[in-house]
């Protein structure tokens, strides 16, 4: 099984998780993290103090999949997740042992 | 309020006229008689209850209404609306003292005043301004500044309906603009002296029609010619903070009896008529829309009922000087009623992204409120209508004075956008927007990560 | 407010007969008596303060106690407490006005008024009630309006104590239940005319025994009956929000001079002394609590002041009008002392999942104040006590009055509780306590995540 | 307020002897006589605003400043501003009517006043206290509650250049401290009985120099002695919550009016005048700030129209009873300029790491306000000056009491930290200020994660 | 050296700790996320505007653990994690190649 | 490619972000997380209610890097975010399989 790991930016959300539910994917966890990369970030000014903000708010998809839907999914992320301007985020993909789910104690491929 | 009587005094003369004679051949006697006729009173208790009015509207404003729509709207943009509100109604107030006062309570001809009081020219600490019982006077010092609060509030209002798209500049541009040709004429024809919608016999004791109506069309209009907001229908909207949404409705109520209770100007038996009025039909447009959504969805909602108290207050605005406890818990509940349904029917046929909903709350509740007040003030309703009111009659007077107001209002506000369109651009970029107007507009953010 | 001579006719009338008497022989001279004995005044300078009184008891309510309440709640349960505490008030003030104004102030017998003045009839703008002073009066309506306020925040208060787990039907039902056989006797017997505990010589200026101590036990039956919470003990229960709490607990203090020195009726020197005192009392026990705090566990907490701020207001209601300065300040500490042993020793003696403390506070901070009215009045203890006040008498009154108000509203909120848990069950199912009310039984979250 | 007439009766007594000559010689006319020249009156207008002041007093101060504040330190210190205002506050007041009273406002030296109202000893129901207009009284409970909210605040104010860091044992001594042995003489010079500022003919209507330069002074010394915050310049240390912030400065504006045309004391046209003033002073320093950042730096901040309102309060406090509207306006818009240099320009001159600006804002707000009352009370300039009144003269005289108070406020500021400093520690330890104050000196944290 | 990434329901969060610390566990990262999957979300109405809520609020806790440990560790998430209704969670088990302890630098199984 | 996860306090961002950038990362993930671990937590009182707070604020970074820059970036972290005290966090290092931008489509190292 392969865990995937999407930064994407936060607008992208319902596309991606639309996306994945038509490829197939049967579960999503999405954290909601800060980024840091190419895309600048902006200055804040309150009252005499300046702050440079270098994080951007993107959100973590991480969706477990079998071997064999991996492509689709990583084309699903792509597809959706893109508007072609920095930023649009990255896809990371691992690998994972095992997985079980909780409620049956159901293993691997039956536990996604 | 009611016309005001403050200059109404060209034909009044004429009338004066026998009195005065009169007073030449009482020269014998003149003390008594000055003391009958005329000595102007100003009573500390007025003063004490419309200075405490004044700040009410003043709370209404800042944080009330700035809380009520910042709570709203996502958490990205909630500083933009809250320095709007705060601006916009800076700005009107120092417009006001410069030539709004003037013009709008100024004695000119029945849609405008004058000039004569330009940048308060004239006016002292001695000055004194009328109220609706003769004889009682207030300091016109005070007068001024609650009619100054007013005017703020309802350019703040209008906000609701573009926000979270709007340039800042072409927000404040165009609530200058508004307030100039929109505001002022409509406050004149509606309260000022010679006011052509008084002299029609237009009834609106605390403002259903120069506030509400006034600044629900300006809004939807806005709507329109601003767009919706990039996402609309894609990406989540919900409100951002409803305790902040629902503290700014509470201070809207709390403020509001200044607001209504104060348009009396004095502390007698009719601001208590009010007060009691204002307190009544929000109870009761609370309970409508939370039972509205209960029976409907099965689920009564915090936002109903927040939405329902402004409904209600709305709604009682023009009717709360004329109408019985009764009828304003009937009003109360039919300005829930009609707003539930200017939320979600009427805004799904207007297609119109008003984003906070002021056309369907203080446009629709300010419509139906003014036409109601022409119902429950009859006496045979618990009103406090003459022997020969006439329900028909009055309806159709206030459906006029509705008409008119949609129409200039609607008028003046297309030609104001389009003119601030013209000069600078109605709208934030698009990547901006997105980013949210807070960063982009005003560089800062209104929370800590 | 002490017992209204509102409509306090009947013994009155026997009273009158001497004056009535001497004014038949007197109608030689009939306008200089007829201003000597009774023309009513109504100031306009009490008019001014009461409508403020009113507001401001409004704002006790919401935004205040709302915040401070739904401050305290985990952020899935917030709106639920908001919506509770605006909706019972909404219903509470529109009873009121059917029935609840007639029941609780016409003269009936000890026990309840009559129907008299059903849905206000009769009153009118010229209506008018009673001061304190005898021909000082006040529009009633402003009494009317007043007395809601008083009606509404206290069947509001109740629901701190069941809050996370209650349905909201069951809360609406219980509140008009509760409020009609428990707050409108209450109210009767202590301020209304002929009144059983007013006749017995209870002490109580703002409402210690009819709002605090009654909403208390109410909340303390409600918490054992609908029972614990979910998870209490085993997951953290936190406030989901302090600073709404304290916005809250500071809102309470602002508005409560409307409470306290409002039930003075007239703005003048007695509610200068009820102001000071419910000044001086809060200030003490926010300095009381902070202290026990900081020399019992190390550190003051946040929660503990603002506890303290609501403990002082509770602790001063029924004092406030006939204490002194420093019995003020005395009182306040001792609120302090004793609410905290209200929310931590007695709570856990008591094993009742009072979320939000209602009795620990309210309760325990409403007899405390009552019993210490009965001390404090004395004049050797720098109050307004008349030279034959016994200290000792009037803390036995005081307990009876205490006691009556803990059976009675007890008894009358179990079988309410039990009349709405048979007709619709009191309790959320399990699931969706657990999911949050927001949610579940509104449709909505407070926050964007 | 100006100068209180309340015991000014030493050089006063000797102006009565004429009457009091006169007054033998018309004993045979006493009552005529009486009433015409002495009979003091109490309105209840007057009582209705003051009571109402001095509550929007205490809404300045909790939930306004504390939020003001509270939005604009870190989510881990929240609590610790919230408890520090509270608790300053609630002890200042507790001290007033210990001794505070007594030593502003008995009339003891030029300096300070006596000891003869200790514990208010000596007053009661019936005691009256003077207002500008002679024979027009206010129930003395009335005055000693109004003035000790004026304490209360200003000790509430200083904790802001300090935040985040000091120990809240610290805070509490610092402030008694404070309090006894600064604001007590300086409010007894400008506003007691014999006051040498007064004497010198110092213009201070609301407490320009008593209230906003005292507190910003302490602050700032304050601010050297504490030291600055651990990671300042390295970590980010933006405001956790500007939507707080925004509400309490909203609501400092609010209850502003209560400072402001609360200290005229009665419900007239001089109140009148201070409100509108109030009113126009902000509204224009809200645009002056909002301009200024959209100038020079490209984007307005809510922050900074928040911060401009609190400028322009802080600028009309001296003036608002001595000027004209338009005069106020100017004052307003100067205030934001200054105290925009202030908080950037100035801050960065002086080096002291005062957290939330109170010397920026209060102290230079202050300071512009106390000159330029000096200029805009000049009649030609639209103010209430006499006819002799001397720009250039004025100015010198506010100028020296200007000093005075730095010199005053800073030289007692500097000895009370030390001698806190030496006897328990002014700061928390670095790990406890890393952690946050809410966590390591209250025990609690503001927000559910 | 073994990660574990369990997602559980936010109320869980004490149970499952304090099954972990006797399971012999010396540390846990918890973040809060949110997870869509079988159970279902809910409606949510604010005013005319209606949004589907498919993302329900679950927590995420990692924990690394030495491969000795990993049964137990398994053993005691799903027992304590449990309560047999759809949405309990998944375990997932991943591998990781070193751990270092920041103040002393420590690796691998002493740093845990 | 590795995946550095770094647990770090949170006044420690700015010195590491200077760091990891020095050292030629070229993206940071961040998130906020709570940690339980050596480092002991406080107690809370509302009240009368008493609660144990053993999860302390923490911030969990996530660099993706070629594995020729994983030493230089660990000791990166190591130095930035050390202040010698108990809770300084820790590193896991873990492999990851494939990396893709997905404004590009770029693979790997390329994506990074
Ligand atoms: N090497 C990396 N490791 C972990 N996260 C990264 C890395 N590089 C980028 N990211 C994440 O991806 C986001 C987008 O990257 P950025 O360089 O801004 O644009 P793009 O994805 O278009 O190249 C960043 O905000 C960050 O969260
Ligand atoms: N394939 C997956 N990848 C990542 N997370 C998943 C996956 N499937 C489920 N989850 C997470 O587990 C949670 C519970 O899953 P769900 O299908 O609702 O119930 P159950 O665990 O009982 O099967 C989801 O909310 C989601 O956070
Ligand atoms: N075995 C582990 N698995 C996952 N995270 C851990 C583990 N041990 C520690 N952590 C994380 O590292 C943080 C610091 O650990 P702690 O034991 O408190 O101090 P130190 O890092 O100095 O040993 C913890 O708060 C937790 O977030």
């Amino acid at each position: 099984m392969k865990l995937i790991s999407c930064i994407i930016r936060p607008h992208k959300l319902d596309d991606v998780r639309e996306a994945l539910t038509i490829a197939g994917v049967s579960g999503i966890t999405v954290s909601e993290v800060h980024g840091f990369g190419r895309q600048k970030g902006h200055t804040e000014l309150y009252r005499g103090a300046e702050y440079v903000v270098d994080f951007l708010p993107k959100l973590k998809l991480e969706v477990v999949v079998e071997d064999s839907l991996l492509e689709t999914t990583l084309e699903a992320v792509q597809q959706s997740a893109k508007t072609g301007a920095i930023g649009d985020g990255k896809i990371f993909v691992s690998t994972v042992d095992t997985a079980i789910r909780i409620r049956t104690g159901e293993l691997d491929a039956d536990a996604l | 309020m009611k016309s005001l009587p403050l200059f109404r005094n060209r034909r009044g003369l004429l009338a004066w006229l026998p009195s005065l004679a009169l007073f030449g051949l009482l020269l014998l006697a003149p003390r008594a008689h000055a003391a009958a006729a005329a000595a102007p009173v100003v009573d500390k208790g007025d003063v004490a209850w419309m200075l405490t009015s004044t700040l009410l509207v003043l709370l209404m404003t800042v944080p009330g209404l700035a809380l009520f729509y910042g709570g709203l709207v996502r958490a990205k943009n909630v500083l933009s609306i809250l320095i709007q509100v705060m601006t916009v109604f800076s700005l009107i107030v120092v417009l006001w003292v410069f030539y709004g006062y003037s013009l709008a309570f100024g004695s000119g001809n029945a849609v405008i005043g004058n000039f004569g009081k330009l940048f308060l020219h004239g006016v002292t600490k001695d000055s004194l301004a009328n109220t609706f019982t003769s004889a009682v006077k207030l300091p016109e010092y005070v007068f001024i500044a609650f009619q100054s609060t007013f005017a703020g509030i309802t350019g703040a209002l209008i906000v609701g309906s573009f926000a979270e798209r709007m340039r800042f500049g072409a927000v404040l541009l165009f609530s200058a603009l508004w307030f100039t040709f929109a505001y002022l004429p409509i406050a004149h024809m509606v309260w000022g002296p010679g006011g052509f919608l008084a002299g029609l016999g237009v009834l609106d004791f605390a403002g259903g029609t120069v506030v509400h109506i006034n600044a629900g069309v300006a809004g939807l209009v806005g709507a329109y010619l601003v767009g919706p907001r990039v996402g609309l229908g894609h990406e989540p909207m919900k409100p951002h903070n409803l305790t902040f949404t629902m503290i700014g409705a509470a201070l809207l109520w709390v403020g509001w009896f200044g607001f209504n209770a104060g348009s009396n100007l004095e502390a007698n038996a009719g601001a208590a008529l009010a007060f009691l009025n204002t307190l009544l039909a929000t109870a009761a447009a609370v309970l409508a829309w939370v039972l509205i959504e209960g029976v409907h969805k099965g689920k009564s909602s915090m936002l109903g009922c927040a939405s329902g108290a402004v409904a209600g207050l709305v709604g009682i605005t023009p009717a709360c000087g004329t109408v019985g406890p009764m009828g304003a818990l009937a009003i109360g509940a039919l300005a829930s009623v009609c707003c539930v349904w200017g939320v979600s029917g009427l805004k799904k046929i207007l297609r119109a992204d008003d984003a906070l909903d002021v056309f369907g709350v203080h446009g629709i509740g300010g419509i139906t409120g003014a036409l109601l007040t022409g119902v429950f003030t009859a006496a045979s309703l618990g009103g406090t209508g003459a022997a020969d009111f006439s329900i028909v009659h009055q309806l159709g007077i206030q459906a006029l004075g509705i008409g008119i107001t949609l129409l200039w209002s609607g008028t003046v506000s297309l030609l104001a956008y389009l003119l601030v369109h013209a000069l600078f651009g109605l709208r934030v970029g698009h990547d901006a927007e997105r980013e949210g107007l807070d960063i982009t507009s005003h560089g800062e953010s209104a929370y800590e990560e």
